[in-house]
């Protein structure tokens, strides 16, 4: 028999002032299987608390029901305490008083009534808790970090010194991702290239990480502390354990005219490549697309040339397998280019670029080693325009989110020519300058004050060409809205940060949810920013919205504190409100028919099959079976089951239909 | 008739299946299920108008499927059940032959179940003329009015469940109905618990019902039961744009979506 | 299929040569078309300013006869015309209430079934198909097309060509032999709804755009808008006396030039009505 | 006691069914809007039919109701209080124009429900309960009351039986002590008989029940069950439209405190029907749930309530959707 | 019936309804104390039976809320909930279930003052259609069958 204890707490006066405790109390107490029900000023109090485990002991009480605030607040508290008692916490079940009746009501009579009712549902539910035990699963111990950007980076060494093994997968021939390709940093203007280089090495040298560059994700499967991970690793075309990275190759290779994805397609590179001088693995690759001999079936320039013969045409793309017990996503991001902007010629004006093309051509290791150069002829530019928002913070161009980045290093570029050009003139549209972050809105008002960037808040509506010039024309909303227009030799657009290519594909293979703008979605936004809604896989850097270096290496390092957390013990204890599919004996071994239609409804692919076998091997019946490590405990597939074989634990079909029933009849 | 009979014979001569689904003639000349495992008793099959029965029932009963592999005869409402019994895993299109016959009662070559679905897709999948017109008169009614008509309807169920077991998508071996932990649905015949078995029923068949009527037909008390799933059926249409087994890839429509899934009711 | 035409007032006051030369192409690729009986003003410009029912209601009227009159496709070269009338289907077809208010207004079961035809459109699927064999003067100037505002404004309702740097008119002319030119003007403001209230804000504007074409070389500015071509073309004296200019340019319709193309004499297709004399035959 | 024969004119019969109906329930055949022919309480004479061969479902709910309540209970804080249900609040019910076969049958569901201990409220529904029978002047193919017993004009379970004449006047028997002080108390209705023919059907006998039944005895494991039951889809269509299948279910309903016990009908049809709590269930596959049905009929019965099981109303295999066909396997079953 | 007060019965997920509805109490705001809250994990975990056994419990108005679209915490669960009230909806409105009874809604954590808009507004609108005596009816006379006999 059931043995139920009622404790209906004032807290304070919040409950008590509009809430007839005591006559709750004393109407469930005359319930039948109530075998305590009392009041008390504050529940969740020292106090409070020992009135719940004196009653556990003395009653004997097979349930608990914590008639206080919402089970929000002090669900965790009340099932502790009842733990303490030596009552199964899941045995405790809080009906709430507080947030949904004596907050919302006024007091009289029927608010009274509407507490003993919330009460009594809850008596009947916990009448039919079960004492649940809390889910064990092992835990591998290595992660894998998919993206080698700073921020993959940051988190790969993070574990790593964490003493956990830990796999990277880059799908570019060379880790370092954007951050290589930049000039200088702000607010510090330091090299960009001076503080990753370092980073990147440590990588490639430490021994608790792998590094497979010019690979893939193929797919994943499993679940938290248990992922099966399939990596393609890309055929590099040469054997990188001969190779010595002499270049030779690269220097011979007849196919030159290959516009370079690392200078953003202002400089060349061939066919056979590595593709930046401090690249890691600094080893070449064979960019079978452009290669003459796949095009056309000769040419092996390299093969011949190579003094150690590493060169080797037919290999194949290969397949790993790999047990992984965590995952860090850093794909990072892209960002849109000049095409995207109709009104500034759908990218048709060579000396329309973007922000990372500047990066380029600021940088000393760029095309133009460090001179800002015009690219339609060379020159350099005595008047340059900064478009910030480029796209950025525009819903009419289906972006109506702030790309974060933009005011910060268009300040930057600016400043990066007035240094560099000392006679020009550099002209920033923007539209708030925001420059939240130490030391970074004095950065801008350097560019401002010391450098005499002419800063004009407003948009620019169009560029054309003219006389060879670019004819830009925007409003300076600070003078009266009043129409402004610049002969620029150059103009630079802050385009907005866009999801990496390819994240939609990944995040489906992960499991994992994304925005409408693809970029993988957090957990939670505020408390849990770096986990996703798929249990053991993690988020850092830009792959999650377009995010600065500081705050990139941060996230990353959160996210390695998650896995070395998830690592820290063997297995993994989880809350058991997961849903279960039921068994019995043979020859039924559980009423599910296996339709499997909860396969589809279930988010988190928790739904897996099992096989009943006869002795010789023979499939008598196969049926759902939840993965604990898994399930959620979302409950869709359980009001989907026809059979009704799926039930989610802690809200059982028997207890909702009990606090149905409850809640609308007499007892 | 005759193409039909020629081929029973051939598929168990030659040891292709070892039973042919189809109908006979019982002794009161109504058509009725027929299992034949000898080819000397091909004869017995018919096929005309009174052969009615949705046969796609038997393809999960376990005492059938213990004969062997089998061939049965399909009109198109069973094509679409085979479609939806292969989507929900319950049979594999391997062991099954499919001798269809059109409206008119010619025997189809339905090679493999690409044909299958060609011939489906390119039948009218709507519900049965006769049903649409009832749905129409129905819908026709005020709101107090149908809650009267299937009031009075329900309160002639029995629960005998004829309308579940004639159905070939309601193979489940344990039935809601049947749980009693909690008791969905009340044992006992009254109209409010017949009614919250047939929401239950028609609910469960929400978007897998391929229109056959056979519930409808197969009720002891004449009750139009069937019209509640070619409801939804339409329905599911009218939303989502599908018709229940026309695929055996179909995903369920209750068991997928798409977010832009229109409704106006919900604030 | 019957094709009708809406013509709209301009057609029928000020921009006849548009309306000549549009009926020659007809004629001389043997299309006919039924005027939509009984129509009326599409509301341009002024109606949607005052009153949305009422801007709304005047071209479902004009839709609504089409219907009534069986006119599966209605060409209407006027753009304002075009875009009051496309604007009005967009509306009705997006607010099932909104058009059932608006089918009471007009007394008319108004259901959105007649395809609108913008002129280049109407060219693209009706003379483009056979303008090769009809060819014998190949237009072998350099052209700026305009296409001002409401030919490809708003572009997410009207869903056609792009609203910066359109390029439907250029591939027309094209076909047809000219050279066109890249040039920033092509949708910029003609001052157009003050062509009557604030002549010297045309002539600014307007001037501009003529200077951006002459100075780039063009020949010709092609239009494909009554409103266009008389702030481009009857208002010339007034920009060259703001501009203190002498531009010469003259600016013809894009059926004009079609017309031209393939051989039709330049009274046949109204050049005589123009302002701005047309050296070009 | 002993039976008596009476004429009854048309004109009569109308005047005993309307003052009957004036003072007591009177359960009478009715052909409802469907075409379906139903028995109602109390419906106008004009209303009623003579003229169905069988009602969609059989009268057994007269005294075998599909739900009967046993007792209600309220929930306190530590005791349950039971209130019993009080059968003397049975009334009275006149059952018209019920046919032989199902009147019989409630001699059927009395060798059940009256076999060691009576069950009072089936005794009780009984004892309220007289029987004016209507033998049979139409049949159809499904018909087969001569091949186990009974004839179109068998008296068993009436308490009259009117029998139609040529002239559409009615033969009365008189059977039962009920009978009579019903016939006593409308006697000025009743005349002597007149020597005119009765008019009767003829139901071909199909097979000889005798020779079931000890055919039955060692055919449980004869592959006749498989071969026979393969369309049957396990629907309980036949087993409650049925008048002497009397398998029930008891269940218990709670509605907050309060709450009833109640029993409703069941189908040995039904998969789930003879499944254990473990999970076994002896009768796992239809075939042997068909047989269940047959044998229970034709062999238990016969043999433990010395009564068959069947009453040849030809009921369960007219409602059948597969046309499961009673008679017709019972034919063949006489010669495995 | 000015008397009369509906008895609703809500049916809410606990991540954006239940917390919204939490939200509500801490801002204060009052509602009608008629509806009560039966929390879920999400609506996907809602079952239709549980609205039907709510009329037949004597409910007279319903209330089934969640997060908005894309904003689930398990992702879809209100996705494929949005399903099945689409077909449950019609369903009963097929019946003659008088669908106007029910108030779907999407309530999120921020929402605390839409909720207590989405009761009140229910609330008012039972008080004005009066108790939901045609089912009530229906489950009644379903207990009276039972006994038609004695």
């Amino acid at each position: 028999m059931a043995r139920i204890g009622v404790f209906v707490c004032h807290c304070g006066e919040n409950i008590s002032a509009t809430v007839d405790c005591g006559k709750v109390a004393e109407t469930i107490g005359k319930l039948k299987h109530v075998a305590y029900s009392t009041d008390y000023k504050y529940m969740c109090s020292d106090p409070g608390q020992t009135i719940i485990k004196d009653a556990i002991k003395e009653h004997n009480l097979t349930g608990v029901v914590v008639s206080a605030c919402s089970p929000r607040m002090h669900e965790p508290t009340f099932r502790k305490a009842c733990a303490e008692g030596g009552l199964n916490p899941f045995l405790c079940e809080m009906a709430n008083l507080r947030e949904h009746c004596s907050w919302v009501h006024e007091k009289n009579d029927l608010t009274t009534e509407k507490a003993i009712d919330i009460v009594r549902s809850q008596v009947e539910k916990v009448k039919l808790n079960s004492a649940l035990q809390p889910i064990k699963v092992p835990v591998t111990r290595t992660a894998l970090v998919i993206g080698g950007g700073i921020a993959g980076i940051q988190s790969a060494l993070d574990i790593a010194n964490c003493g956990h093994k830990v796999v990277m997968v880059e799908r570019s021939p060379s880790i370092g991702g954007h951050m290589s390709q930049l000039s200088e940093t702000f607010p510090t203007l330091d090299c960009s290239q001076c503080i990753l280089t370092p980073r990147m090495v440590e990588v490639a040298q430490h021994p608790n990480i792998t590094l497979y560059t010019y690979a893939e994700i193929e797919s994943v499967e499993g679940f938290i502390g248990n992922f099966k991970v399939k990596i393609r690793k890309k055929a590099k075309s040469l054997d990188e354990k001969i190779c010595t990275g002499c270049g030779l190759c690269t220097t011979k290779c007849p196919q030159k005219k290959i516009p370079n994805e690392f200078e953003q397609g202002m400089g060349m590179r061939p066919a056979i490549y590595i593709p930046f001088p401090q690249a890691v693995p600094n080893r070449p690759v064979i960019d079978r697309e452009h290669c003459t001999y796949y095009i056309k079936g000769k040419c092996k320039v390299c093969e011949i040339v190579c003094p150690t013969k590493a060169i080797r045409f037919d290999q194949p793309d290969e397949i790993l397998e790999l047990e992984i017990g965590a995952i860090v996503v850093s794909t990072g991001f892209d960002i849109k280019h000049a095409d995207f902007f109709p009104e500034y010629g759908y990218g048709k004006y060579k000396d329309i670029i973007d922000g990372l093309q500047f990066e380029r051509l600021a940088s000393a290791s760029g095309p133009t080693t460090g001179a800002i150069l015009r690219p339609s002829d060379g020159q350099v530019p005595k008047n340059i325009v900064f478009i910030a928002c480029a796209g950025s913070r525009d819903p009419a161009k289906g972006i109506a989110y702030c790309s974060k980045i933009c005011c910060m290093y268009t300040a930057k570029h600016a400043m990066l020519y007035k240094h560099k050009v000392h006679e020009g003139k550099a002209h920033v549209f923007y539209m708030d300058i925001r420059s939240g972050g130490k030391n970074y809105d004095e950065f801008v008002r350097r560019a401002i004050e010391e450098d005499h960037v002419n800063y004009i808040r407003g948009r620019v509506s169009t560029i054309y060409e003219r006389d060879g010039k670019l004819i830009v024309k925007g409003v300076d909303t600070l003078l009266g809205a009043q129409p402004v227009e610049i002969v620029a030799d150059m103009v630079v657009l802050a385009t907005a940060g866009i999801a990496s290519s390819g994240a939609e594909e990944l995040a489906q293979k992960l499991h994992v949810s994304y925005d409408s703008h693809k970029f993988f979605a957090e957990a939670h936004p505020k408390l849990k920013p770096v986990e996703t809604n798929t249990a053991g896989i993690f988020l850092a850097g830009a792959c999650q919205n377009p995010k600065d270096i500081p705050d990139t290496v941060s996230q990353a390092s959160g996210a390695a504190v998650k896995v070395a957390a998830l690592f820290s013990q063997s297995e993994l204890t989880r809350e058991p409100l997961v849903a279960a599919v039921n068994r019995s004996g043979p020859p039924m071994y559980s009423t599910c028919v296996g339709c499997f239609l909860c396969q589809s409804v279930c988010p988190y692919q928790a739904i897996e099959r099992e096989d009943f076998k006869t002795r010789d091997g023979k499939i008598i019946k196969t049926v759902a079976k939840i993965n604990e490590g898994l399930c959620q405990g979302c409950g869709t597939c359980v009001a989907l089951c026809r059979s009704k074989s799926i039930d989610l634990q802690g809200y059982s079909n028997n207890q909702v239909y009990a606090e149905v029933v409850a809640l609308l009849n007499e007892y | 008739m005759n193409n039909l009979i020629a081929r029973a014979k051939e598929l168990l001569e030659n040891k292709i299946v070892q039973v042919i689904v189809g109908y006979e003639a019982g002794p009161t000349g109504v058509a009725r299920p027929a299992f034949i495992t000898n080819p000397a008793k091909a004869d017995l099959l018919i096929y005309d108008e009174r052969c009615v029965q949705n046969l796609a029932v038997y393809l999960t009963k376990p005492e059938v499927r213990n004969l062997g592999k089998m061939a049965i005869v399909a009109t198109l409402p069973v094509m679409r059940s085979i479609m939806m019994l292969i989507s929900e895993q319950q049979i594999f299109a391997d062991n099954i032959i499919v001798l269809g016959v059109s409206s008119d009662g010619s025997l189809l070559d339905i090679a493999d179940i690409k044909v299958m679905q060609a011939y489906i897709e390119k039948s009218d999948l709507g519900n049965p003329v006769k049903d649409r017109a009832l749905l129409v008169e129905l819908n026709k009614l005020s709101k107090e009015e149908r809650f009267a008509y299937w009031q009075k309807e329900l309160s002639k169920c029995i629960k005998c469940y004829a309308c579940r077991q004639a159905c070939p998508l309601c193979y489940c071996t344990r039935c809601t109905v049947e749980v009693n932990q909690p008791q969905w649905i009340p044992v006992q015949s009254n109209t409010h618990g017949n009614m919250e078995w047939h929401i239950l029923r028609a609910m469960h068949l929400a978007g897998r019902c391929i229109s056959c009527g056979e519930c409808g037909r197969a009720c002891p008390v004449g009750i139009p039961c069937h019209l509640l799933t070619m409801q939804l059926a339409d329905e599911v249409h009218n939303y989502f744009k599908v018709y229940a087994g026309t695929s055996e890839k179909m995903s369920s429509v209750l068991s997928t979506f798409e977010p832009n899934d229109k409704e106006s009711f919900i604030i | 299929m019957k094709f009708g035409i809406y013509p709209g007032c301009s057609l029928t006051g000020s921009a006849r040569d548009y309306n000549e030369s549009v009926f020659a192409l007809a004629e001389a690729f043997g299309l006919e078309f039924t005027q939509v009986p009984d129509w009326n003003c599409c509301g341009a410009t002024a109606a949607h300013n005052l009153n949305k029912e009422l801007s709304l209601a005047l071209p479902a009227r004009i839709l609504a006869l089409a219907e009534k009159n069986g006119l599966e496709e209605i060409i209407v070269p006027c753009a304002a015309c075009y875009s009051r009338l496309v604007v009005t289907r967009h509306e009705l077809k997006k607010d099932p209430e909104l058009k059932n208010r608006i089918s009471e207004v007009i007394e008319m079961d108004y259901r959105g079934t007649s395809k609108i035809l913008n002129v280049i459109e109407w060219i693209d699927k009706y003379i483009t198909p056979k303008l090769d064999e009809k060819l014998v003067k190949p237009f072998n100037y350099k052209v700026a097309c305009y296409y001002g505002c409401l030919l490809v404004r708003p572009n997410k309702v009207l869903g056609y060509d792009r609203a910066e740097d359109p390029q439907t008119m250029d591939i027309v002319m094209r076909k047809i032999g000219a050279e066109t030119i890249d040039y920033p003007s092509k949708t910029e403001c003609c001052g157009a709804g003050l062509s009557i209230s604030r002549t010297d804000i045309v002539s600014k504007l307007s001037g501009k755009i003529i200077e951006d074409a002459e100075h780039r070389g063009a020949d010709a500015i092609i239009v494909a808008c009554p409103m266009c071509h008389s702030n481009l073309d009857m208002r010339r004296p007034d920009i060259n006396k703001y501009w203190k200019t002498d531009f010469k340019i003259p600016v013809l319709f894009v059926t004009q030039a079609i017309g031209l193309a393939i051989g039709l004499s330049p009274e046949k297709v109204g050049l005589k009505r123009h302002f701005v004399e047309v050296k070009i035959s | 006691m002993e039976t008596s024969r009476k004429l009854i004119r048309k004109q009569s019969l109308e005047k005993l069914y309307n003052q009957l109906s004036a003072t007591r329930k009177v359960y009478a055949p009715v052909i409802a809007d469907d075409k379906q022919v139903e028995f109602k309480y109390n419906p106008g004479f004009a209303e009623v039919t003579f003229e169905h061969i069988r009602s969609t479902l059989s009268v057994k709910n007269i005294a075998f109701p599909k739900v009967e309540n046993l007792f209600l209970y309220s929930n306190g804080k530590t005791e349950s209080t039971i209130t019993d249900i009080d059968l003397n609040k049975i009334p009275e019910v006149v059952l018209w124009g019920s046919h032989p076969c199902d009147n019989a049958a409630f001699d059927a569901l009395r060798s059940i429900f009256e076999w060691d201990i009576k069950d009072e409220f089936f005794s009780k529904r009984m004892e309220k309960l007289v029987v004016i029978g209507l033998s049979c002047h139409l049949s159809d193919a499904y018909c087969f009351c001569t091949s186990v017993g009974l004839a179109p004009n068998s008296s068993k379970g009436s308490d009259i039986l009117l029998s139609p004449l040529h002239n559409g006047d009615y033969q009365a028997d008189i059977l039962t002590e009920k009978g009579a002080s019903i016939v006593n108390s409308f006697s000025e209705l009743f005349e002597s008989t007149s020597g005119e023919e009765v008019v009767l059907t003829t139901v071909k006998q199909k097979f000889d029940h005798e020779k079931v039944t000890s055919k039955l005895n060692g055919a449980f494991e004869h592959p006749f069950w498989v071969e026979n039951s393969l369309r049957c889809i396990g629907c309980g269509a036949c087993a409650y439209v049925c008048p002497t299948c009397a398998c029930f279910d008891i269940q218990d309903e709670t509605r907050g405190k309060n709450g009833k016990r109640y029993r409703s009908w069941d189908s040995c049809g039904f998969s789930m029907f003879t499944l254990h709590t473990s999970g076994h269930n002896p009768r796992n596959v239809q075939s042997a749930r068909w047989r269940q049905r047959i044998m229970h009929k034709f062999s238990y019965m016969p043999d433990r309530n010395q009564s068959l099981g069947c009453v040849g109303c030809g009921r369960c295999s007219s409602g059948c959707p597969v046309d499961m066909n009673i008679a017709e396997q019972l034919e063949a079953l006489q010669n495995i | 019936m000015s008397d009369f007060e509906p008895k609703v019965v809500a049916f809410v997920c606990n991540w954006c309804t239940y917390a919204g509805a939490d939200l509500t109490g801490t801002s204060r705001i009052k509602y009608a104390s008629n509806v009560k809250i039966i929390r879920f994990p999400c609506t996907g975990r809602i079952d239709f039976m549980l609205l039907l056994k709510a009329f037949a419990n004597g409910a007279d108005g319903i209330i089934v809320s969640g997060c908005h679209p894309n904003d689930c915490h398990y992702t879809s669960g209100n996705f494929h909930a949005k399903r099945r009230w689409i077909m449950f909806k019609e369903l009963m409105d097929f019946m003659g279930v008088d669908m106007n009874r029910i108030t779907f809604s999407w309530v999120s954590a921020a929402e605390g003052a839409k909720w207590a808009d989405v009761v009140n507004t229910t609330v008012t609108r039972l008080r004005e259609m009066g108790p939901y005596v045609s089912y009530r009816d229906l489950v009644n006379k379903s207990v009276e069958e039972e006994v038609k006999n004695e």
